[in-house]
């Protein structure tokens, strides 16, 4: 290797292996990456200047919900239950519990796609199909709970906008249940496909220090043993009553992830069911009154880690500043950490297997 | 049954004398209608004898005119004599022999004390043992009745290929050392060892006697040892030594079979040791100095250290004089060693050999390393059909010998003009070559494309190459592994050859175009054509002709088609993922680890300690 | 040679390109891709590779970074292609409209042909989007100013085709034969 | 009628293609393209408009998709296998000088994985025309034809077969060189257009090529069984690194290989 000079690949912004616009310039030597050049604001719209200036405080959580197409409901969520506690409401156990399902049922489909996109990126295109197979249950029931399939716009201030009746919960519940078995299948093919393994298992090593010091958040740094999940931290939904648990495993590669992501599918189609199944009776929306006034933070558990949002209004219909921190921004050094010193042809996989989301990092 | 009509083996005995005589009567009209007519012996002796005139001639009066006419007579000579196919011989005469005994003396006072102007004990302890050896066998060996010279069919194509060849790498050393930092008498000096080096190699071509082959064997290395040091450089005088040490090696070994031969009763004439007067220990010892000289695997490093001496040595070591040695010994001895044991030894060390260094030039990062690695590949597979001893790979061993000495030729000369123009040694200094000269990069891939590619010439050795083992493999197991190693090999250097191309083109700025001197262009000319001249002919008559004949009439329709028909489509910038950034260029290189190449490098070393020990034990049994 | 012409229409291959999207439409893409709504039973391949498209499938408002690269690829993609636009943000801005870093809608910069209404558009929407533009590009390509044959028209122009030659060359063609 | 084959060679080809991908359609329960869809993509990249990097890139590919045909020919009407492997070498290599032709990254990688490619490959298939010289005493598929299949005797270097099935007709987990989610289809990258029909074409040549081996190894029997295991494995597969399926190569395919030669001649 008596050579220094280095061979420059680029990766986006338009890539087949992207779905969003990035620009990472790789420096590779004989097809190892040994530095990464990243470029991550293609996708900057200026939606929190927008927040407060254009919209009124009850059209943002719309707006925000456009902030990425993945994770939606939690920014929307997080929006709304940053104003409600502006405005001194708070939610009545059935709402609670439905958005609780919208986030995990979101969470579910949001896993399932990252597992599939990875597996595209890997060269497995069978294991794609099916997964997106599979994952078309989660849509439909998104469908049938919300009336869309993707952007769906259920959390309004004060409640949600669509209930919930017996006969839909029933199809949740057995739906899911025909989820989990298929999942169950997947799970199994992660542990005998050779050839995944060869490309999932020690690829893209993110280390427990580096996870630590690099910021990871979310199922990344789950993979790499390092406990953190804002659902076990804070008491905004009532986790702890329909079987949360915190997933991790310790080697840190895109199988670990993987792992994770699956582990975690699981536990949310146990909680969904379970919130299907023990749904409180109530209303679904409560009335609000006045115009936020004051500051408040909100936490919440993203797909992707935790997502962060500041609401500060002083009593006008146009809020005073509106900050989003999203899961993204947070794991890109890390995810620029293990691209140094794979080979090229890994990072695609690697890549999905962090799953990240541009339209979340640049707002 | 469309193809089958046509076999391979019914033609290619037919093949050489066509080639010669359509090469010949189309030329000779021209050039060397005179050279032509005149009796063989006195041809002989003017291609014998001329480089030494040249030599001197143009230490006295350098005039490029008169030296590019001699040249010109001297590759026309050598082809001349290729068309003969009467044979010749020079019988042993007193006063030759005393001559030849004073020169090999003062040979090897002169090593003795170039070891000890140096203080290299190696060289003067080697050369100390060779006095030893030489003075006994003076003392012990009688004359005898025999051949002091002897054209033999091997002897007319490494003329054709040190005259043809050679006269246009020297044609080209005159343009080239005109640049190079040194005083004109150094530079006068260059082209005169280069010319006595043809001359030295004209003669150990014809020798039968093996004192005199042995004083032509050590002055190729005296040769050798001044052109690698001709830049007085710290590095060059070390390879210099190296090479030189390495290859009193090979001289030792040849002194080592002389007196082996004494103590059985054989005569001092090579085609007596063939023809069975020698036992097997003697021609194994002959094999070890052919293994050396042809920088088969343990020795390959003089060969690689040879890279420090400007441009046109190495063109001339590599192809047209030097390593050809070691071919042409391995024809020599391959009818009396072929089938034995030792025979599959030393078949299954070349083809390791040839495995590891097509493998090991993976790595390089000059033009000449790469170029040096292929160089041992391709030796060992010369070495290995000649090895193989059947007429069909005996033919094929010579015609690899001469594509290989145009193609690589060509590819030294071209990292020549490189050097000369751009001032770049290193590859990832070459990008974007193609556009500042397109006519001398497209003979580059021609050269390597001839190398490797049917159906140019080099193609046919590695196929025949691989005919010829299979025919031996049934009942010889390691047969298998010399076959698996030569496949390998094959494959491997088409990646070595081809990942060189990426460079070449890779640019994003079209780079200034540069012209090249009549100096140098011409003798690139002649070797390009010479090479798909050659290919041509030796299709015509050659198995499933009308297949490679469509091959070769695309390949010419494509590159007429890329020069005079620009086609009339719009022209696209590339794709580069919707933007428009600057790339960085470079080439891929492979590796297994420092490890695993230790480890081979000690299994060649104990390959030859076994090699030795096996013919000294058959040797002692005998 | 009319069948060979119609067989070109049952070879769409798309390039997507994000230009500022939230995603919800890139992952409907994926979806229609997959197997419950497999695109690729009309054809459809995503080749990611603009030289080879015929369909330009762009999600998003077009923000500012992105548009020196939309258009870029609009022109990588040879004739005949077609433009389609997938959701509302992508024809008019949508809910970005007027965001001080947002172009509103792609056709300020590229000519779009189809328009998918929705926020996402489902797959079928996407399905259906596709058939509309497969109609059209049928129409382009009869209007297409043809590449000239392989060698055939090289010693017309000499070196190589400017584009007049060739609208020229069109418009006398399409005097001979009567519409 | 083998004449027949070798002309209308992309034909068969085609239609090969055609029924792989909806069968392979059908293993991902969809419903998959027509049987005629390379036809429909063939026809509609003559009609697109076509643009070139420079003349020797465009044809370069028309080099390489002549050779192709020349091996195809040379290896269903009774040639020499090794001519054929050779010849398909050459092919291998224009289309790789292409790649490099041009200051396109992707198209570099690509014609490094070519180069990789072939490194993998040829060594096997070299050993199994051997081995077929060693059963039936001849180089001419013909003649290796009439000795007959070569289940019993040739097993490992089936399997060593059925990798470079994979390889070459670009089905994971060997797909390194068109790898489309790293490098946007390699040394493809840059045609278009009337030209890149010339590639998708080679293509189909490609399968007849490699599977005139498969034939010659075990008759239709086993091209009809490569086929199913060749798509079910890539169906089964996710596509391992160039530098993973070298190694695969090199420490599988070759010493089965080398086994069942050695086993031949002993």
């Amino acid at each position: 290797m008596s050579d220094t000079k280095t061979v420059q690949i680029p990766l986006g912004s338009q890539h087949i292996a992207l779905l969003e616009p990035v620009a990472f310039t790789f420096q590779t030597q004989n097809e190892r990456i040994i530095a990464v050049d990243a470029d991550v604001g293609f996708v900057h719209r200026g939606v929190e200047r927008a927040c407060a200036s254009t919209f009124t405080f009850d059209q943002v959580a719309t707006v925000v919900a456009r902030v990425c197409g993945l994770c939606a409901i939690t920014h929307s969520t997080s929006y709304v239950l940053a104003v409600e506690e502006l405005l001194g409401v708070s939610m009545t156990p059935r709402i609670a519990y439905l958005r609780m399902l919208m986030v995990e049922l979101d969470r579910i489909h949001s896993h399932m796609l990252c597992l599939a996109h990875t597996a595209e990126n890997a060269g497995f295109e069978a294991l794609f199909m099916q997964i997106m197979h599979e994952r078309e249950i989660v849509m439909r029931l998104q469908e049938s709970i919300t009336g869309n399939r993707v952007q769906f716009d259920y959390v309004t201030i004060g409640g949600v906008n669509r209930d919930i009746d017996a006969m839909v919960a029933a199809h949740v519940d057995s739906e899911l249940s025909r989820l989990r078995e298929k999942i169950e299948h997947l799970y199994g093919l992660f542990d005998t496909n050779i050839t995944l393994s060869r490309r999932y298992q020690g690829i893209g090593v993110l280390s427990l220090e580096d996870a630590m010091k690099l910021n990871a958040l979310g199922p990344i740094a789950r993979a790499s043993g390092l406990a953190i999940d804002v659902r076990s931290q804070t008491s905004t939904f009532p986790y702890h009553e329909v079987g949360y648990a915190i997933q991790t495993h310790t080697a840190g590669d895109i199988d670990a992830r993987n792992r994770v992501r699956l582990a975690e599918i699981f536990n949310s189609i146990e909680m969904s069911q379970n919130i299907v199944r023990n749904i409180p009776e109530g209303e679904i929306i409560q009335k609000v009154r006045g115009k936020p006034n004051g500051q408040a933070i909100v936490r919440i558990e993203a797909p992707r880690g935790e997502i962060f949002y500041l609401v500060r209004g002083s009593g006008n219909k146009i809020l005073d500043r509106v900050r989003i921190k999203t899961p993204t921004f947070s794991t890109i050094p890390a995810m620029i950490r293990t691209f140094e010193g794979s080979m090229y042809a890994d990072a695609p996989a690697i890549l999905a297997s962090f799953d990240p989301c541009m339209s979340c990092t640049a707002k | 049954m469309l193809l089958a009509n046509l076999r391979w083996g019914k033609n290619v005995e037919k093949m050489r004398p066509i080639i010669a005589g359509v090469f010949t009567k189309s030329i000779s009209i021209f050039v060397i209608k005179e050279c032509y007519t005149v009796s063989m012996q006195t041809l002989l002796f003017f291609l014998i004898l001329s480089p030494w005139i040249m030599a001197v001639g143009y230490l006295v009066v350098p005039n490029r005119g008169v030296l590019y006419g001699a040249l010109a007579l001297l590759g026309a000579g050598g082809l001349a004599l290729f068309d003969t196919t009467t044979s010749w011989q020079l019988s042993i005469n007193e006063t030759i022999v005393y001559l030849i005994a004073f020169l090999d003396a003062l040979l090897l006072g002169y090593f003795v004390w170039v070891g000890y102007r140096v203080r290299h004990w190696g060289v003067v302890a080697l050369a100390a043992v060779q006095i030893v050896m030489f003075v006994l066998i003076e003392v012990l060996l009688g004359h005898g009745e025999g051949a002091l010279l002897l054209l033999r069919e091997a002897s007319q194509w490494m003329l054709l290929i040190i005259n043809g060849v050679g006269a246009l790498i020297v044609a080209f050393a005159v343009v080239y050392i005109e640049a190079e930092a040194v005083d004109a008498v150094q530079k006068r000096r260059f082209v005169a060892y280069l010319l006595a080096f043809m001359g030295v190699m004209n003669l150990l071509v014809l020798a039968n006697e093996v004192m005199l082959f042995f004083l032509l064997f050590e002055l190729t290395t005296l040769a050798s040892f001044v052109l690698i040091g001709f830049r007085d450089e710290e590095e060059a005088r070390a390879n210099a030594l190296r090479a030189l040490w390495m290859n009193q090696l090979g001289g030792v070994a040849i002194l080592g079979a002389v007196l082996v031969a004494y103590a059985q009763g054989a005569s001092r004439y090579i085609d007596g040791w063939v023809a069975g007067e020698a036992s097997l220990l003697v021609v194994a010892l002959m094999m070890v100095a052919a293994l050396i000289k042809g920088a088969t695997m343990p020795f390959d490093r003089w060969l690689l250290g040879a890279m420090v001496a400007p441009t046109p040595v190495s063109a001339m070591l590599h192809s047209a004089t030097m390593v050809k040695i070691a071919p042409f010994m391995v024809l020599l001895f391959a009818p009396a060693f072929s089938h034995t044991a030792l025979g599959g030894m030393m078949l299954l060390m070349l083809g390791f050999s040839m495995a590891f260094a097509s493998y090991r030039g993976l790595q390089e990062a000059t033009l000449k390393g790469v170029l040096g690695y292929s160089t041992i590949a391709l030796l060992a597979l010369m070495m290995l059909l000649a090895l193989i001893d059947t007429p069909q790979s005996r033919t094929m061993a010579l015609v690899l010998m001469l594509f290989h000495a145009m193609g690589k030729a060509l590819l030294f000369l071209i990292a020549g003009v490189i050097e000369r123009t751009l001032h770049a040694k290193r590859l990832d200094a070459m990008q974007g070559l193609f556009s500042a000269m397109p006519w001398v990069m497209l003979g580059a891939v021609g050269a390597l494309m001839s190398l490797t590619l049917p159906p140019f010439g080099a193609f046919w050795a590695k196929y025949s190459a691989i005919v010829a083992l299979a025919g031996r493999i049934d009942g010889a197991a390691y047969m298998v592994l010399v076959l698996a190693s030569v496949i390998i090999a094959s494959a491997l250097l088409v990646l070595l050859y081809f990942k060189l191309l990426s460079l070449f083109f890779a640019t994003q700025n079209p780079t200034q175009r540069i012209t090249l001197s009549w100096g140098y262009s011409v003798p690139l000319m002649f070797l390009a054509a010479g090479a798909l001249m050659a290919s041509v002919l030796y299709l015509a008559w050659g198995a499933y002709a009308y297949v490679a004949w469509g091959l070769l009439a695309l390949l010419v329709v494509l590159l007429l088609l890329v020069a005079w028909l620009r086609l009339g489509f719009d022209r696209a910038t590339v794709y580069g993922c919707g933007e428009r950034t600057s790339v960085t260029w470079s080439q891929n290189f492979y590796s297994f680890g420092v490890d695993i190449e230790r480890s081979f490098t000690w299994l060649f070393g104990a390959m030859f300690v076994a090699f030795l020990v096996m013919a000294t034990l058959l040797g002692v049994s005998l | 040679m009319k069948w060979f012409r119609q067989w070109a229409q049952k070879s769409p291959w798309i390039l997507h390109y994000n230009a500022g999207s939230c995603n919800g439409c890139d992952i409907e893409i994926l979806a229609a891709l997959g197997p419950d709504y497999d695109l690729e039973r009309f054809g459809v391949l995503n080749r990611g590779n603009p030289k080879q498209s015929d369909i330009f499938l762009v999600t998003g408002p077009v923000t500012y970074r992105s548009r020196e690269r939309l258009v870029e690829l609009y022109t990588q993609i040879p004739e005949p292609k077609v433009v389609v636009a997938m959701g509302a943000c992508t024809a008019t801005g949508g809910v970005f409209r007027g965001m001080y870093n947002v172009e509103d809608g792609i056709d300020t910069y590229i000519p779009v042909d189809v328009y998918i209404p929705g926020c996402a558009p489902s797959p079928q929407l996407l399905i259906d989007g596709m058939a509309k533009a497969l109609e059209i590009w049928v129409q382009k390509s009869r209007d297409i100013e043809k590449p000239h044959r392989l060698f055939g028209g090289i010693r017309k122009t000499l070196h190589y085709l400017d584009r007049r030659t060739m609208a020229q060359t069109l418009a006398q063609s399409k005097e001979k034969e009567p519409q | 009628m083998m004449v027949w084959i070798v002309l209308l060679a992309p034909l068969w080809g085609g239609f090969i293609l055609g029924a792989e991908r909806k069968i392979r359609a059908h293993m991902q329960h969809r419903m998959g393209p027509p049987l005629l869809q390379p036809f429909y993509d063939m026809a509609k990249l003559m009609q697109k408009r076509t643009t070139i990097i420079h003349s020797g890139h465009a044809l370069l590919a028309l080099g390489y998709f002549v050779t192709l045909w020349i091996a195809v020919g040379v290896v269903l009407l009774d040639g020499n296998v090794l001519w054929a492997i050779f010849i398909h070498l050459l092919a291998s290599v224009l289309l790789v000088t292409a790649g490099f032709s041009v200051p396109s990254i992707f198209s570099h990688v690509g014609a490094n994985r070519e180069l990789l490619a072939i490194v993998s490959y040829e060594p096997i298939l070299l050993l199994l025309g051997v081995a077929w010289y060693v059963s039936s005493g001849s180089w001419e598929s013909g003649a290796i034809a009439l000795g007959g299949t070569y289940w019993t005797s040739m097993p490992l270097l089936g399997v060593a077969l059925l990798m470079v099935v994979l390889l070459k007709t670009g089905k994971s987990p060997f797909d390194m060189a068109h790898a489309h989610q790293e490098i946007v289809g390699g040394v493809e990258v840059e045609y278009s257009g009337i030209f890149y029909e010339v590639l998708y074409m080679a293509r189909f040549l490609e399968y007849i090529f490699i599977y005139a081996f498969v034939f010659l190894w075990g008759g239709v029997v086993a091209v009809a069984l490569f086929f199913v295991l060749a798509n079910l494995i890539d169906n089964a597969t996710a596509r391992l690194t160039p530098a993973q399926t070298v190694r695969w190569f090199y420490a599988l395919g070759l010493p089965l290989a080398l086994l069942n030669l050695l086993g031949l001649v002993a």
